[in-house]
This record gives C-alpha cells, structure tokens and sequence, in this order.
C-alpha cells in the first residue's frame, strides 16, 4: 500500500513536470491530497500493520497522518492563490517539492526503523529548501541556505548518534536498526555510549524540532517562506522531527539512562522556553514571533515527555492542539499580508478597522495560542503544570514565569497589529473572499471544541501510544 | 423625653452663657443672655435672599443639617435620664448623623460657586475627618472601660463598672476639645472673627440668610447642648436623686459655658496649620486615655 | 460540562448575526434568560433551609452536570452579580450610542458577546469547585473583560491597561492553580473540596495566602492593586461598572470559599486580613483624594471598599479564633452587605460619572462643574452614590458599616490585650476611612455639579435618555431601601453566615435586628423632621420676599467661573498632611526673560502610586530590559549557530561528567 | 598499513585547516576520497561484487570525482577563487586543530568502544571537530560547504571504524540523501555567489531580530 502511495507521488510529481500548465499543476496535486487522505484513512483501517518491512502503522503514526492529512490539504488550498502569477517551472518545482515533502513525512511518520527515518529527515530537509525560496529574496536566500546547510550539518551529527548506538548496542553487525529491535538490546549496555548517541541525534534533530540550540533556522524558514508554507513547516514538519525523536527516546526511555534523558529533556525544554520569552519581546515580525511560539510549545512538549507515561499523553495533546491552532494562525497571517502589505509590526496596524472579520479570526487564534480557555491547549497546559505541580515545583514556578512572559509579548506584539493605529492604508488592498477564511474556522473549532471534549479514537491512540492502563485523566471530566 | 428636653433647654441658654463670660470678663456691658436666642428670632422672620448660582442644594442643605442635629440629640442622655433613642451601637449611628450634617454643609458652601466658602468646606472637611478618631477612640475606651454598647451607657461612667472621677475628668476634657472643634470655637475659630480668608465655620455661610441661617445657629446652639451634656452624664452618677441630679447638671452646664467663655477671652486663635496639630493632639490624648484603660481594667 | 460550551457557540452564533439591532437584542435576550435561570437556582437555594439537593439544582444535576455545586454564598453572589449585570446591559445600551458610528460593527457585537460570557462566566464561578473548570471560567471571566475593556481602543492607554490587567490576572491565575495543586497532592481530580483534607493536618495559612494572593489579584488588595487604577479610567462606564461592582467581588467570593474551609491558624490569618486590609482601605481612598480624573477617582475607592469588605471577613476568621461569635457573625454578616452595597452605590456612581463624561467629553473633573442644574437627575443619583458609598445614614452604606462597626466594638469590649489591639487598628483605620471618603466623596460631588462650569462646554450638557436613568434608577431603589429598612437583609444575611462559617451557636438574628429597628426609626424620623422643617419654611415664606442676588465675594460682584474654589485647593492641606506618603508632583512651565507679555501657562499636579511605579513598573521593566539585553546571542551567523551546537554539547558533557545531572 | 592511511589522512586535514585556496580544498578533498576508499577495501570483512562497487560509489565516483567536478563548476560559475578573509588567521587555526586533536583524543579514550581501535575513533573526532571548526572560524560560504563534506567524510569514518552494516538498500539511501545534499548546496550556493556577488558568510547576517 505504501509502495503504491510512493509510487503514485512520484508518477504525479513527473506529470507536473511534463504538463506545467496552472490548471494540471492543481489537479495533480489535489488528486495527491486525494491521495494522502485516502492512505491515511486505509492506515487507519490496518492499524498495527507492518508496510515494506521499515513501515509500521501504529498509533504514533496515525496521530499524525491524520494531523498531516488536516494540513496539507489546507496548505494546499491556501498556496492556490499564492502561485497564482508565478512561472509555469517555478510552480512546478514548488507543488512537486510539496508533493515529496509530504511523501518524506509520510515516511517519517510511519518508519519503524532509526536508519530509515534518519533517511526520510533529510529527506524533507531536501524538499522543503524549494518551498522555503520560493519567494526568491534575498532573505529567503539566506534562509533557505543556512536551513539546508544547518540541517544537514544537524542531522549528520545525529547520523553519528545513531551509529553510535547501534555500535554501543552490538547489534552494529546484524544491522538491524529497528526501534524495537534497538528497545530490547538497549537494556543492557554501557550508558555512556547511550549518553553519547542520545545527545548527538537530540542536538542533530533539534533542528528540525524547532527546539535549542538549532532552532534559529526554522525561525528564519517561517519567516521568509510563504505564510501556508510556514503554517506547514511549523506543524507537519516539526511533528516530523518530534516522530522521529520521540522513537529513540521510547526506545531508550526504560534503559538505566531514562533519568539522565529526563534531565537533559527538561533542561533543553527550559532552554527553548527562555529562548521563545527572549525573542517574544524582540521580535518585530508577526510570522517571527509566531514561529517562536512554536519553539516555545515545542519544548513545552520536552519537558512534557520527561514526566513519564502521563507525560507522553500531555506532549501529544498538545502537539496535536498546536499543530490545530499554529496551522490556523499562519493562513490568517497570510491573509494579513495580502491586506497589510507587511508582516512587520511597524509597518502594519489597524487590522480590526481593515478587515474586520480576519482580526476577530486572528484574535481567535492569539486567544487560542496562549491557552486561554476555550482553547484546547488550557487543558494540556493545564496537565502539564499538574503534573510539573505534583512532583517538581521549581520547574513549575519557572515554566509558569517563562509562559507569562511570553503570553505578554504575543498579546503585545499582536494588539499593535490588531488596533495599533493603521500606518498607511492600501488602497489596492484586495477583499479577501470569505470562504478562504473557512479554513481556519475549522481549525480553530477543532481546537475549541477538543478543550470541551476528547474524541474517542484520538483518545485511544494517545492512550495507546503513552501506555498509561488507567483513564485518569478522565477523572476531571468527571460529568 | 426628659433628658431631650434638657437638652433642648440648654441649647437655648449655652451659647448666651458664653457670650455674656466673654463681655463680663473683658469689662464690657455687651449683649444679654439671650441674645442669640434674640438674633434667631429676628432671622426667623426676615425674608431670604440666594446667590443666583446655588441650586437645590442651598436650599436643602440647612434643612437637613438641623435634622440630622435634631436626630442626633434624640440619642443623647442627660441628667441620667434615658434618651428616646438607645441600642448597641448607636453612637455609630450619631457620630455619622454628625457627618451627614459635615456633607450638606460642604455641599452648600460649594453650591453657591464662592471664591470663599471653600476655604471653609476644605477646613471643615479636614477637620472633621481628623477629629472622628478622637471621637471613636474615646467611645472605644469607654467600651472597654464600661462594658456596654450605647452613648446613654458607656458614657454613663458613675454608672459604669468602677467609678472614678478622673476617668470622668479626663473624658470631659476630651469632649471639650471635639465640642469645639465640632462647634468650631476658639481655639480652633473664631465667630467673631472678620476676615473670610481665616473663617471655618462663618465663611461657609457667607451666603446663607434668614430662615436658613438661623437654622444653621440653631444647629450650632444644640450641639453644644449635645456635648454638654455628654460630659455632664459622664460626671454625675445616675444613682443620685432626680432633684441633684437636675442642680448637678445645670451646674455642670453652667460651668461648660463659663469656661468655654474664659477660653475664648483668654486665648487666641490659632494660625490655621496650627489647627491639624491641636486636632492631632486631641487624637494623641484619647490615644493615651484607651491605653491607660487598657492598663488600667484588669487593675481596677 | 459540555453544556459551557454549547452556551458559548450558540452565542457566538446568534450575536454575529450581521445585523446590529439583532445582536443587541440578542445580547440582551440571553444576559435576561441567564439571569432568570440562575437567579430562579439562587432563590430557591436561598430558601431552602440547610444545603439541599432540591429543586432546580437536583435538575441541574440530573440532566446537566453534577459539577455544579450551589450553596448559599453562591446564590448570594449570583444574585449580586445578575442585578448589576442587567443595569449595566441596560445603561450600555444608552451609553455605547456615540460609539456605533465610529467602530467597526464587528467589534461592538465582539464587546456584546464580551458582555454574555461575562455575565455567564462570573455566574459560572462561584458554581463551580471542581479546580480545572473553576480556571476555566475564571479565565473566561478575564477574558471577556479583557475585550470589554479595551472595546475604545483608540484612547490612548486604553490598550496599555488592558493589558497590564491580562497579564496580572494570568499571574493570578496560576497563583490559584498552584495553590490547587499543592492542596490536592496526591488527588486524582483539583477541587476545592481537598481543602476539607489537606487543612486538616497541615498548617493553613501558607496555602491560604497563595489563594489570598491569586483572589487578592482580582479583588484588588493592597499590593494587588495596580490594575485596577488603570482599567477603569479605560473601559467604558457600563464596563466599569460591572468590574468594579461585581467582577472583582469574585476574588472576595474565592477568598470567602477558602475561608469556608478553614480548620487552624485563624488567628494568623485573621490577623493577617485585618492588618492588610486595613491598609488597603486607607490607601484606597488617600489615594482616591488627589485624583482629578473622576473615573480613577472611583476605582481607587474600589480598593477602599474592598479593604472594608476585607476587614469584614478578616473580623469574621478573627473572631472565631477568639471563639467570640457575635464578633465573627457581624463581620461575615457586614463583609456580604458590604459586597451587595458596594456591587450597588458603585455601579451607580460609575454609571452617574459615565453620563457626566458622555455629555463633557472629559473626565478631568477640574474642568466640570454647574451640571447639577444641567442634568439633574445624574446628579441626583450622584449624590446619593456619594452619600452612600461615604457610609452615611439613611443610605445602605450605613448599614454595612454598621455591622462591621458593631463586630469591631463586640470585640473591644470583650477581648484580650493582643486581640485589642488588633481591633483597635482596624477600628482605627476604619474610622479614618469614613472621614477621609466624606472628603472625598464632598470634593467630588460638590465639584462635579455645583457652582459654575470650570470650563466652557462646547455643546451644552443635556440630561440622559430615560434608558441610562432607569440603569440609575435600579440601584437607586436598593440603596435607600436597605438604608432605611435594614432589617429586613439582616436575616438572610445571618441565615448565610450561619450556613457557612464555623460559628458554633448560631446567632440569634435579634442580636442585630434590634439596633436595626432603632436605625430605621432614626431614619424615619431623619426624613419626618426633613420634611416638617420645610414645610415650616414655606409656610413662613409665603409671606416673606425670596430674592437671589450675587455670590458674596467681599463686596466684589463681578465674580466668575474662574475664581470659584477647585478641587486641587480643596484637598491642598490634605496633600500637605499627607505629603510624606503620597507625593504630589506638579508640572508648570516657567517664564522666560524674553516673554514680555506672558502667553498661556498650564499647571498640573499629579499624584503617583508608589506601589504601581516602584513594586510593579519597575522590576517589570528591569526583566524586559534584561530579556532585550540577552538577545544579542542571535547574531544572524551561521558559524554562531553551529558554535552553538558545540557549546550545548559540552555543556551536557560538563554537567553529565561533573554528575550534575 | 591501515595506520598509514589514518595518519595521512589526519595530515590531509591539517592542510585543509590551513590553505584557504579553493583549489587546494578541492586537491585534498579528493585525495580524502582516494584514502577513504584505500581504507573500505581494506575493513571490508565480506568480499562480494555489491559491496565492492558500492564502496567504490561512495568514494571514488563520488567523493573524489563527482564533487570535486561540482566544487570546480561552482569555482568557475561564480568566479570567485579565493577569499583573503578570515575570522581566525591560519596559525591560529592550526593551533585550534591541536586543541583540538587533544580533545578527540581524549574522547576517544573516554569512550573507547572495545571492538575498535582507538586510533581510528581519534581521526574519526578529528575530522568531526575539523569539519565543525571549518564552519565556524571560516568566514565565507565555500569554507562551510567543504566543512559539511569534511563532516560527511568523519561520518563515513566513523561507520567504517565502528563497522556498522546496513542493508544495501539502507546504504544507498543514506548516500543518495548526501549527494542531493551536496547538490542542492552547490546548487544555491552558485545562486548566492550570483546573487551577493561572493561567498562573505557575512553578507547573509541579515535574517534576526
């Protein structure tokens, strides 16, 4: 099935290429995103199966298909009007590049294999450097260069971590780099080279999870891509990373090191966090200042996922209600600047007077964002400070503070866009149709409504993933 | 009902007793005992003139300050004998009737847009709110002194626990000072002065005529009938037979008068940043006097 | 629970509607339908004697979410919060006519649907106890008076304070969440309930002043304060109103519940209370004095009423600590009175203030003046506002004072030495309160309606429209009623305090309905005396001549606007007494040499808060100022970027080899 | 015999730390290759025709041919054949380099892996840290693009040293993904060199808050 789905990506990548006309283009890649949601409905139906020997559909990975299904598919739809007046190549090149990107996630996704999803990170590093330049500025130059460059740099120290760990765990020889294989003969051998392994692919896929220490290069990748680019980058690709490094940690979670790890989640977690409240006062730029949100809930989720089996549940709700709401935010960012001319906070203002119904959406999402109730994320922030308040009060105190701050410079920085005095007013400000704002719409009642109310196989799957056996989380629902 | 008609009977004779010490001790024939009495009468019978800027308050105000007096006598005993209006709490309720009275007149005294009379309102206002402390200190003390709750009872001393006529004393001396703060008198004012820019009380009814200003005199003529004869009941038991107890009030009423009267022939008035430091002295002093009961009512 | 969110959907809804009228209306529809649901559950938890699953509560229960939980401080709250909601709805609907033209209409239904989840979320509250659904509302409740505030977004500042009122109730927020969690170790599910348990055996007063800091944050208690100065002057009057009337009893409602469960350490956190709130009322309303701007003015008095408010419930904890149940009935019993009455006088002076602004577009008072004849009305509500929130007899400030008055000397006059000094402290203050609010609130009216205009109006001050005087009119009615027949209250009152409140013999309501009866006949005879006394004058009158003539100014007729008292020099000799507290600054520009004939000078005094400048602004700025500092780390270089890595590797390596980690 | 190898390549990036001429990076580069390919022939433990042309893809064609052919074009499209403009002078890099041999070789007996002779994991760290010190005290953008591919030589290193083998599949995945890598690269770095007019690292410092 899977060989079918890559397949298939590949032949309608070549028909872009061979028919470049605007209309094609369209088709091909909707009846990629056709594709993908039919693929990851079949995945759900062969939960737990094994694809191709290096592809497990297991719950880990279906969590986030379905997220990847959400996305594209919207991304897809925001990126029509972006590449509406570009070259027929220049179009080519970036639909085909969306198309393999979300191939290489796929890959990420579902790979059950250390080697094979090293394979598949680099693989959307690749892909996405299209995407990232598609605007061909200077800056997205710059940006597009110091990402390819990073995270090929990055994911080439991971490389090293990851034959580090399979030469620690002996099995170098038999080559077998599956995660379970890895789980069962990590049990039992020298720490330090666990150490030496986990800290090198941690720092090498840093990169791509947008966390410290390399997460400038993201910021700059959603800076300088195209708003639904951005939203894509910060929500598919960052899950990516998380997949990817959420295997070794699994892997290496119940090994001697796991409080080490633990350690040195939280510490990198903090790190992303001060980073997010440093740069959240600094910034002066709305796409910056919300990719450095992701950077903060991203290493929310570290620290999230050092706190053992509830832990893992809180990381991924919250990874699922971000990439809801982050998505959300970046389309109605995109739809600022086709009425503002500008994402830069001193060049842009009076949103609410401009366009009314996109500020109370972009408001929406502030409040979303900062896990205000309603938002979906209150209730995992709310977890995760329980859970931080039960056993480790001094990460609490810190996170707390680290949070307001950043809540302060999102509202700030946002209220100066939203009913800061207007700078000059676009006449040729084009009038958005208000079905593009549907999207977000959806997004956002998604998030809204998962702060009420869980749905039942997400929940499962959650479950399923964290290994928690007793529902506890439900006692707070108790209806 | 007794004690309300003694006090009203003082009310009419206090102020006269004051002015005719003041004549007799400076040498002077000056007016008769009755003549505030006298002034009233004349005022009750003219017409009444308003400044074309006042509005409804000018014509309230008066009014309810009277009443608010009124009322508040109406909780006030004398000679021992019960007032009409007497529970747990109620010098609450008088010390604030007091302050209803401070409203109106500050009201009015802005109401006719006066370059003056807020001078007035601005010092009558601020020494109200200093001297209210005193007032609650002082019913404080008492309380833990006496053990009840209400004036006709805590300021009943002789019938209190422990009688002393120090307590009694020093009490008097207390409510001497707010009388005359209240009433604003020398030290504090002077009633007789003749310069706006150094009035309290007089400035605030530059422009208040006829029946309205004599409803203001009025108001000033009972209260010192109030305090009066607050310091009488703390110094006369309640145990002594009615037709003493009458001569003991009279006489202490007579004494009140008199010596306000010396007072305000022998002393000046202050300069008015002298006034917050006489008030905080009064407020210093009640102080003292709760301490010493503090001290003292486990002793005694 | 689900049911929350349904309400707020359904809301959302029908406000966007795109029709102006119909999201008034609709606002209007469902702040009555909410309020008509859970006054009918206030009610009827009210007369229900002990705390029973009856009626529309069981309902409640049965078919929406047992996590509802209404005992009678709940009811008592919702009760106080529909009343003001409703005036505030009402007058909004006058109030915000100006403001339609000039706004985006999307924005005015966002301040209307604001306005619903108010009223829902603050209704929400005191239901509640289960800790996850209990921040949610309180966030809500944030939120939406967030929006509320800032809705005249184009005031300068407006924005500033809204959002020093976010990040403040944020802080509070988390305080509360972290005193949840410390009390409900161990517990699966965070609810109030655990208290019952944890106080049980650990000491008391470290988690009661986590709540007391986070509820503090809302009620606005010394040190807490600082929003409150600020978001006030902000938010439109109805806005104002309802903050200050109600959304910020609810921290005194979260204070209130943590009392509930009280079991030790009384004594400390009474004392505690006492002292803190003391403070809080006397800098409330020292402040409140030398404000001109009337909207400021009256937040700051706020503060002082929630120190009286506090002091009430602080007398209460003290009180049962020395086991004296009259004193801590009394304060409870003057602690709830004062919520309604302020909940009342306040929303009605904001609302009075509010129109007085609408009309002269200024909220500077020193440049009102002569609008009693202007807008009578207004100005009438004003006064008894003022009398009332001044505690002054026959008004319903009275009355609550008066208990708290009467908790205080029942302490006096039967406690130990240390206890003695406490209440007298509190009495003290309390006194002190009452004075320095008379001169206030005298300076305030008398300079807002009386003599002449301070300054020209350009359009002339014209009375309201009957909407906004009926909003006045509403809290009219209570504040005499109460003034007048206060005994009345007292005994759903004490029925209250006896439900809640470890006092041990029930008090008899007769304790206190006794002076009450003498009160009303004292007030009675007050109006009865009025009223003869005028009747007098007019009967003399007829035959004599009333004349008007100038203001007597020594003999100088010609007097104007210009030279009537204002209120910087009524409040001069205060400022002095009080100048090593509070420094007045003051602006002027001096003459140069050069200038033969002087041109137009202004003079301005100010007075700063000390807490606001020194304890909040300036370590705020310090932490942003070090935050911008430590950005230069990202130097835009790629080589940095990958020295980075190196560094975060070594640093791991240190901290592994040196067994840090 | 394989020590020789070693050392030789150990020097080979001493002068590559050195020399700031892009002709020599290049020299050097291949020669890498050439001494990668002597040292896989002579690990390689099973002998069979796969194997041998796969490791003659991954070093000869494409370590010592292809990128090298790419480096030139690059050289050539943009025109640029030097830059005298470093952050850290030569001597001082040399110096870095022995700091940093010192550290490698404490790594390396820190974690000395039994199976594995412990000079091989000293030059393995060494070209690690040389590649990473390439980047960083290398002001201009050619610099940094040879140091990726030192980079990617240390991890060729490593596996050899560490002898992990992985399904043919698997290894020609990994050496497709570092070839569209170095593509790519060389790809927008061309771009850049149109575009900015040389390879200052400096000149793309602009993206910062």
């Amino acid at each position: 099935m899977l060989a079918f789905y890559f397949i298939i990506g590949i032949i309608l990548t070549g028909l872009i290429f061979l028919f470049p006309q605007r209309k094609n283009v369209h088709i091909f890649t909707f009846l990629f995103i056709l594709i993908q949601i039919s693929f990851t409905l079949l995945a759900f139906l062969k939960r737990n199966t094994t694809d191709l020997t290096y592809f497990t559909y297991d719950s880990l990975s279906l969590i986030f298909l379905a997220i990847l299904a959400l996305i594209s598919s919207t991304t897809f739809y925001h990126t029509l009007i972006y590449t509406r007046e570009s070259g027929h190549l220049n179009r080519s090149l970036f639909y085909s590049s969306f198309i393999i990107l979300n191939m290489s996630l796929t890959g990420v996704y579902t790979a059950n294999n250390l080697i094979v999803s090293w394979i598949f990170i680099e693989l959307t590093t690749l892909s996405v450097a299209y995407l990232i330049n598609y605007n061909r500025s200077a800056a997205s130059l710059e940006a597009t260069w110091k990402y390819i460059f990073i995270c090929s740099v990055g994911i080439a120290l991971a490389y090293i971590g990851i034959l580090f760990a399979g030469a620690a765990s002996g099995i170098a020889a038999s080559g077998d780099m599956s995660f379970s294989g890895l789980k069962s003969s990590f049990q039992n051998i020298n720490p330090m080279y666990l150490k030496m392994a986990f800290i090198l692919i941690l720092a090498g896929y840093s990169s791509k999870l947008e966390v410290f220490p390399l997460y400038t290069i993201g910021i700059d990748a959603n800076y300088t891509a195209p708003a639904p680019v951005s939203a894509f980058l910060s929500t598919a690709l960052v899950n990516g990373g998380f997949v990817a490094f959420f295997r070794v940690f699994n892997a290496m979670s119940d090994t001697i090191i796991s409080p080490w790890i633990n350690h040195v989640l939280v510490i990198t977690g903090l790190l992303s966090l001060i980073v997010a409240a440093i740069y959240m006062q600094k910034a002066t730029n709305l796409k910056r200042i919300f990719a450095y949100s992701t950077v903060e809930h991203m290493g929310l989720v570290l620290i999230a996922i050092s706190l053992g089996k509830p832990g893992i549940y809180i990381a991924l709700l919250q990874i699922t209600f971000h990439s809801l709401i982050k998505s959300g935010l970046f389309y109605q960012t995109g739809i600022l600047h086709r009425v503002l001319k500008s994402y830069k906070l001193s060049k842009s203002g009076g949103y609410l007077r401009i366009n009314p119904i996109g500020a109370i959406i972009l408001i929406t999402g502030v409040i979303l964002i900062t896990a205000i109730p309603p938002s979906s994320l209150f209730y995992s922030e709310f977890l995760l400070l329980r859970e931080l308040g039960d056993g480790h009060l001094a990460i609490f105190v810190i996170v707390a503070f680290l949070l307001t701050l950043i809540f302060y410079g999102i509202f700030l920085k946002n209220s100066k866009i939203l009913i800061g005095e207007p700078v000059h007013i676009h006449s040729d400000a084009e009038a958005i149709p208000h079905v593009e704002y549907i999207t977000q719409f959806i997004l956002f009642s998604l998030a809204i409504l998962f702060c009420f109310y869980i749905p039942g196989f997400l929940n499962d799957l959650i479950i399923s993933v964290s290994g928690l056996t007793d529902g506890f989380f439900f006692s707070i629902f108790n209806f | 009902m007794t004690a309300l008609i003694l006090i009203l009977i003082t009310s009419l004779l206090t102020t006269g007793l004051i002015v005719r010490t003041k004549s007799i001790v400076s040498g002077r024939k000056g007016p008769g005992l009755f003549q505030p009495l006298k002034n009233i009468w004349v005022l009750l019978r003219k017409g009444l003139v308003y400044s074309e800027t006042s509005g409804i308050i000018t014509r309230i105000a008066p009014v309810v300050v009277f009443s608010s007096l009124v009322v508040a006598s109406l909780m006030v005993p004398a000679a021992g004998f019960k007032p009409l209006i007497s529970f747990n709490g109620d010098f609450i309720l008088f010390a604030y009737l007091l302050a209803l009275s401070r409203f109106m007149m500050i009201a009015a005294s802005f109401d006719t847009g006066s370059s003056f009379e807020g001078m007035g309102a601005s010092r009558e206002a601020l020494y109200g709110m200093l001297i209210e402390p005193a007032l609650f200190i002082l019913i404080a003390g008492l309380v833990v002194f006496t053990g009840g709750y209400s004036i006709s009872t805590i300021f009943n001393l002789p019938g209190g626990k422990y009688y002393s006529l120090i307590y009694g004393l020093i009490v008097s001396y207390i409510l001497g000072n707010i009388a005359i703060v209240e009433n604003s008198r020398v030290p504090i004012d002077d009633p007789k002065t003749h310069l706006e820019l150094t009035m309290i009380h007089e400035v605030m009814v530059l422009d208040t005529s006829g029946f309205n200003l004599a409803l203001i005199q009025m108001t000033s003529l009972l209260k010192f009938a109030i305090f009066g004869s607050l310091i009488s009941s703390t110094i006369i038991p309640a145990s002594l037979p009615v037709f003493w107890r009458l001569v003991a009030f009279s006489g202490v009423q007579l004494l009140f008068g008199v010596i306000l009267g010396f007072i305000e022939s022998f002393r000046a008035r202050f300069r008015m940043n002298r006034n917050q430091q006489f008030i905080l002295t009064v407020i210093l002093i009640s102080v003292l006097f709760f301490v010493v009961i503090l001290f003292t009512k486990n002793i005694l | 629970m689900i049911y929350l969110l349904v309400f707020l959907v359904v809301t959302t809804l029908i406000i966007m509607i795109p029709v102006r009228r119909v999201s008034l209306f609709t606002a209007g529809i469902s702040i009555f339908i909410t309020t008509a649901i859970s006054s009918w559950l206030a009610i009827d938890v009210l007369l229900s004697e002990a705390l029973s699953d009856r009626g529309l509560l069981s309902v409640l229960h049965e078919y929406f979410s047992s996590l509802i939980i209404c005992d009678k401080l709940s009811a008592f709250f919702i009760l106080v919060i529909n009343f003001t909601v409703i005036t505030g709805f009402l007058y909004s609907t006058g109030y915000l006519k100006p403001y339609l033209k000039d706004k985006p209409a999307l924005w005015v239904k966002l301040h209307y649907l604001a306005l619903v989840w108010l009223q829902a979320s603050m209704i929400m509250v005191p239901l509640l106890r289960n800790g996850f659904y209990f921040l949610m509302v309180w966030e809500l409740m944030t939120l939406s008076s967030f929006i509320l505030v800032i809705f005249d977004f184009d005031a300068k500042g407006t924005l500033k304070a809204g959002l020093t009122y976010l990040i403040q109730m944020h802080v509070g927020m988390l305080f509360i969440l972290a005193a949840l969690i410390i009390s409900s170790k161990g517990y699966r599910s965070l609810t109030f309930d655990n208290l019952e348990y944890y106080f049980l055996n650990n000491p008391n007063w470290p988690v009661f002043l986590l709540f007391f800091i986070g509820f503090g944050l809302k009620a606005g208690f010394f040190m807490l304060h600082t929003w409150l100065p600020d978001a006030h002057p902000a938010a439109p009057s109805h806005v104002s109103g309802i903050m200050s009337g109600v959304m910020i009893k609810l921290g005194i409602y979260g204070i209130l519940r943590i009392t509930t469960y009280l079991l030790d350490d009384f004594a400390v956190i009474g004392a505690f209370m006492i002292i803190i709130s003391a403070i809080t009322g006397l800098f409330g309303v020292m402040m409140a004095i030398l404000q001109h701007d009337v909207k400021k003015l009256l937040a700051y008095h706020s503060i002082e009423n929630i120190g009286i408010i506090g002091m009430g419930i602080g007398l209460g904890i003290y009180g049962t600590a020395i086991g004296n149940n009259i004193v801590s009935a009394a304060g409870y019993a003057g602690a709830l009175l004062h919520t309604l009455n302020h909940s009342l006088f306040k929303s009605l002076l904001f609302y009075s203030a509010g129109s007085v602004i609408g009309q002269v577009h200024t909220q500077n008072v020193e440049k009102m003046g002569g609008l009693m004849k202007l807008m009578p009305y207004t100005a009438w509500a004003f006064l008894i506002g003022a009398l009332a929130i001044s505690g002054i007899p026959p008004f319903n400030g009275f009355i609550s004072e008066f208990l708290i008055y009467t908790s205080l000397f029942n302490g006096i006059g039967s406690a130990e030495f240390y206890p003695l000094i406490i209440f007298f402290i509190a009495m003290f203050s309390l006194v002190l309160i009452g004075g320095l609010a008379l001169l206030c609130f005298t300076k305030v009216f008398s300079v807002i309606f009386l003599g002449q205009p301070r300054s020209d109006y350009h359009v002339k001050p014209v009375e309201v429209g009957p909407v906004m005087l009926l909003a006045k009119l509403l809290p009219v009615i209570p504040v005499i009623l109460i003034g007048i027949l206060p005994f009345v209250v007292i005994k759903p009152l004490i029925s209250i305090t006896n439900s809640l409140f470890r006092v041990d013999n029930i008090i008899p309501a007769e304790t206190f309905s006794l002076p009450f009866k003498f009160i009303s006949i004292g007030a009675g005879l007050l109006l009865f005396i009025v009223a003869i006394v005028m009747i007098i004058r007019k009967m003399l009158l007829l035959k004599r001549i009333t004349t008007t003539g100038p203001t007597w100014g020594c003999g100088y007729c010609a007097v104007d606007s210009k030279q009537q008292y204002t209120a910087t020099s009524f409040v001069q000799e205060y400022a002095e007494l009080t100048r090593p507290i509070i420094k007045t600054g003051h602006t002027k520009i001096n003459y140069r040499e050069d200038e033969i004939f002087p041109g137009e000078r202004d003079f301005h005094t100010h007075s700063d808060d000390f807490i606001r400048s020194k304890i909040i602004i300036r370590p705020a700025d310090f932490i942003i100022n070090v935050l911008r500092r430590a950005a230069i780390f990202q130097t835009g270089k790629l080589q940095h970027y990958v020295l980075y890595v190196l560094l975060f590797l070594v640093f791991i390596f240190l901290l592994t080899y040196l067994k840090l980690i | 015999m394989l020590i020789l190898f070693y050392i030789l390549f150990g020097i080979s990036l001493v002068y590559i730390a050195a020399t700031e001429k892009f002709k020599h990076y290049i020299q050097i580069y291949t020669i890498q290759g050439i001494l990668l390919f002597g040292m896989a022939i002579i690990e390689l433990k099973n002998f069979s025709f796969l194997n041998l042309t796969f490791i003659l893809a991954e070093t000869i064609i494409f370590k010592s041919i292809v990128v090298p052919y790419i480096l030139r074009k690059i050289m050539q499209r943009t025109g640029i054949f030097s830059v005298h403009k470093r952050s850290v002078l030569g001597n001082y890099t040399v110096m870095l380099m022995m700091i940093i041999l010192g550290i490698s070789l404490l790594l390396a007996k820190v974690l000395s892996i039994p199976s594995v002779n412990e000079v091989y994991m000293v030059i393995a760290y060494f070209t690690l840290f040389t590649g990473l010190l390439l980047i960083s005290v290398r002001k201009y953008l050619f610099g940094h693009l040879v140091g990726f591919l030192i980079i990617e030589n240390a991890v060729f290193l490593f596996s050899i040293a560490i002898g992990n083998e992985f399904p043919m599949l698997v290894n020609s995945g990994i050496l497709l993904d570092i070839f569209i890598a170095v593509l790519i690269m060389s790809m927008f770095l061309t771009r850049i060199g149109h575009k900015m007019g040389g390879f200052e690292a400096d000149t793309l410092s602009k993206l910062k808050d």
